[in-house]
């Protein structure tokens, strides 16, 4: 294992010391790993607060700030935060207009911050899943579908609209609404390698790649030949055009690298997703290529459609000053 | 069986040391099992709170069993994260109620506190049977425990215990995920034994070991 | 080698095609490698141009946009750009009041920068050349420093005051000054990997790193054991400090990835990184941390430190709007 | 030697054939060789060029050596990049005034024309000898030819020319870089033979089969 670290153990501490050297702009809680706005919001506006696993760098605390997140809760690397974590970071960022928690669907995330609410009595919070992966299949009698590239999209877009003075009630429907109308797709060239297990956590041969892995290291649906970007381009595609209808309806695109794959390749993918994208009527009206939900050192990537409208369009376009999303201020 | 020799704080206490140690030991192997079809943080997680539970329970040396255990399961909570640590620490925040306020207990009374971490298990995760969970070798075991005390003594019954959870463990290897990260596999996951079944056949292995 | 690609010859073109669909306020010259802005900038500004081998992204087309760079010319990857493509960039960007080149030190650059001068005889252009890497003796007998991290830091300081309306000879006194006050070093876990050949440029062992390295996938300096974060960071800061006097003054500091290295690490490097840099009394004003200006899929960074003052933390925190530096508006 | 035959075109068209079919072999080698001490494109940058070259000269398909070396100069300028481009593009435009507006060539003009495009990299590089750089290998290669043709034939005169390059190639191999991307290097360099030298023995090697 090669990693830019000192201990295994220390990983998540010190990049926190980093985050919080290099943005004074956020305020880091480093004993309970919470990374608040140094600015907190006006009073009786609804916070938003996200978080989970480590190790999808700039998610979660890459996006706290203006226009995004009040909070974001760190988990140990691809392990979600614990309830007390995550009850203190939602007591510390309520105005008294309640808050809002985005949750990735994973039974670790889920189970936490359900916990977390139970200790957090008193303050309002409304809870929304994220479940975007089309790779998983949709059911009611397994954990479901994983929460992947939505995340991204979804919390500056109801980070935008909290700070239009929106209750909970609405940004948590605003919420719903899309966190119901984006789908991802991922695979992997390469497994991640945690820096407590010192190996990858799965092994693929020189030619061959996962397609339909989620952001924590784990194996995909299926292993298949490695292919052009062309062909790897339909096969993350197709799956999400054949779970959704975008209709001519706008759309927010994402070609989210993995972490460890370089910028001219997700550009070489995003003109791959493009052209299939507008080939099948989805027009695309706003897009980001490049780093934005990680799995540690993995190669890869994974795309995100959301279906917008003129409403989700304006949010995504209002001001956002965060470390990761800024634009507008 | 009546008038069965009482289970000691003592014992009980070697449980938990037990379990810490087995997972120092194991740590590498439940990490294994969980990177092949999770994500590779099960031994590390379980771990990490073991040891502040041990320090927890050092610390603060509760004197009834009831406090030992809710000590215990707060201490999981609060450290571990992940889908473990709700488990976990629910499976011993309703031990401790189940168990009561004592400083030892009857075979029946560490049935029930079973038992009733069972239940914890059960509403937190939803586990059926099947589902290649920690559920599929727990289950097993607190029955086997059950069950074991009105045939024999303890030492019997965790035996026996130990045993259901290791088969139980090891049945999960068949079983295609629905619950849990594995779920993610589909018919991937077979083959493989579940991380969280393995940590809970640990469990009764220590808890045999303690009550020999 | 696993790349997502569809032909090695043609990594460069489908890239800036993907580029063109994800950023419509980039104007794309396909057929010469060429970004400009869409909008191009107010008659008798000064224009500033950059380019080089590609390879290095978001290095230079990222960097093309409102406060920074008006085109970006792209050579083949690891390959200086051609004189005509460099010469026809020039023509297109100039209004009337010059064109200042800004070159990364290599021979193949500052060679075709200058066939291009001369190719593109009628305009005033002006050269500054970039020579920050400390890893490589200065000397006059020989090719002399490679130009690094300090580009972009120069790109965005120089592209502000170029929209104050500067003229060519301030802009380039500007830039001089710029490029003399700033010092960078870099290092490897794994080599780049070009995809015309397949293969990584160099071999490192497990437990081996190289120190002193450029950005086109060279080897180093030298290859030492692979040490904890805070050695690696050591053994970047240590040559920065001892090669130049950053005094009390502020510092623009960048710890840059080099396309490979998750978020994560490259927090954990900043946070060794400021703390000593803080211990020498360099006071860190403003920083980067990401993957800025890299080397296809090579793991490791970079660290640049920049001295700056009043004016030029002014000129940092001026608007920019570019794929990649984004803030103020 | 009097009354040497002429060179003609078609012998220098099959020149610049053979250095084509000579990069399409040996790219992979050249690239290796500066994948070892630079940044591994040597060969595809001057394939590259040299497909874009032979192109233009099918295509355009100029009467006389000095528009034909012109196109080639060109080409490669504009088609190639890196250090290289230049280099060899120079070397090629400095050639072609070289050897003057010509339909053939005595040994004596392209002696010339060779020691022109010599000049014009040493204008544009700067390569002093011994300086690890094509430099090494195109002087004694350049110089070998004039001494050859006052002593023998064209054929033994690009014959040693090429021999001459070969060897300036190998001697490369002890030399410390000082230009270019290997100078980054410093004494790491040694022990590995120039790139750009090699493409220069490749180039006098196929004047040597042009000429033979
Ligand atoms: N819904 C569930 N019910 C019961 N057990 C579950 C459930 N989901 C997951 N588990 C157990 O949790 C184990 C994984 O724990 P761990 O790796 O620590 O957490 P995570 O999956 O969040 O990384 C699985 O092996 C499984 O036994
Ligand atoms: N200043 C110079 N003078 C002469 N030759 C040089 C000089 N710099 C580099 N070269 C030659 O160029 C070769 C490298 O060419 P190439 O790999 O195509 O370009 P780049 O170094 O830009 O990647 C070197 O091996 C060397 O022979
Ligand atoms: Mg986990
Ligand atoms: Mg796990
Ligand atoms: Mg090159
Ligand atoms: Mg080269």
């Amino acid at each position: 294992m090669k990693k830019l670290i000192n201990g295994a153990e220390d990983v998540l501490a010190e990049s926190l010391v980093g985050l919080a050297a290099a943005h004074p702009e956020l305020r880091v809680d480093h004993a309970n790993r919470i990374v608040y706005r140094a600015e907190p919001k006006p009073h009786g506006t609804v916070a938003i607060l996200s978080g989970g696993g480590s190790g999808h760098e700039p998610l979660h605390a890459g996006y706290v700030g203006f226009g995004m997140l009040d909070a974001a809760v760190c988990g140990e690397i691809f392990t979600s935060p614990t309830p007390d974590q995550i009850a203190l970071a939602t007591k510390t960022v309520d105005t008294g207009a309640g808050v809002l928690h985005l949750v990735k669907n994973y039974t670790g995330d889920v189970m936490n911050f359900d916990m977390a609410t139970e200790l957090a009595g008193g303050i309002a919070v409304a809870t929304v899943i994220i479940a975007d992966d089309v790779a998983v299949e949709d059911s009611t009698y397994t954990a479901g579908r994983r929460g992947t590239g939505v995340t991204v999209l979804l919390e500056k877009i109801v980070g935008a609209a909290a700070e239009q003075g929106r209750d909970l009630a609405e940004l948590a429907a605003l919420a719903r609404r899309v966190a119901g109308s984006g789908r991802s797709m991922g695979m992997a060239l390469t497994s991640a390698t945690l820096p407590a297990s010192g190996k990858p956590n799965f092994d693929l041969g020189d030619a061959e790649i996962e397609v339909g892995v989620g952001i924590h290291g784990e194996p995909g649906r299926r292993r298949v030949p490695l292919g052009s970007a062309r062909e790897i381009a339909a096969m993350l595609v197709e799956p999400i055009l054949a779970d959704y209808t975008f209709g001519g309806e706008p759309a927010v695109v994402m070609l989210n690298g993995m972490g460890a794959t370089p910028l001219i390749e997700l550009y070489v993918m995003f003109g791959e997703v493009s052209a299939l994208l507008e080939k099948a009527g989805v027009r695309v009206a706003r897009s980001l290529v490049g780093n934005y939900i990680t799995s540690l050192d993995m190669a890869g990537c994974s795309v995100t459609v959301l279906r917008a409208d003129d409403e989700l369009l304006g949010l995504w376009d209002a001001p956002v000053s965060t470390p990761a999303l800024r634009w507008g201020v | 069986m009546r008038d069965a020799p009482a289970i000691s704080y003592e014992q009980l206490l070697n449980w938990l040391r037990f379990i810490d140690e087995g997972l120092i030991e194991q740590r590498g192997f439940l990490t294994e099992l969980d990177a092949a079809i999770g994500d590779g943080d099960h031994g590390t997680n379980l771990a990490r709170g073991a040891g502040a539970a041990s320090s927890k329970v050092d610390a603060e040396q509760p004197e009834y069993l009831d406090e030992l255990f809710k000590l215990v399961g707060m201490t999981l909570v609060s450290s571990v994260g992940g889908a473990s640590g709700p488990l976990y620490g629910t499976f011993f925040l309703r031990l401790a109620t189940g168990v009561g306020h004592r400083q030892e207990l009857t075979p029946e009374q560490l049935a029930d506190g079973l038992e009733a971490g069972l239940g914890g298990v059960v509403e937190r995760g939803k586990p059926e049977p099947g589902d290649k969970t920690m559920y599929d070798a727990m289950a097993p075991a607190v029955r086997a425990f059950r069950a074991g005390i009105s045939s024999g003594d303890v030492a019997s019954a965790s035996r026996s215990a130990a045993d259901a959870a290791a088969e139980g463990r090891n049945a999960t290897a068949d079983m295609v995920a629905r619950k849990g990260r594995a779920s993610y596999l589909g018919d991937r996951s077979v083959g493989h034994i579940d991380p969280g079944a393995a940590s809970v056949a640990l469990m009764f292995e220590a808890l045999a070991a303690a009550l020999a």
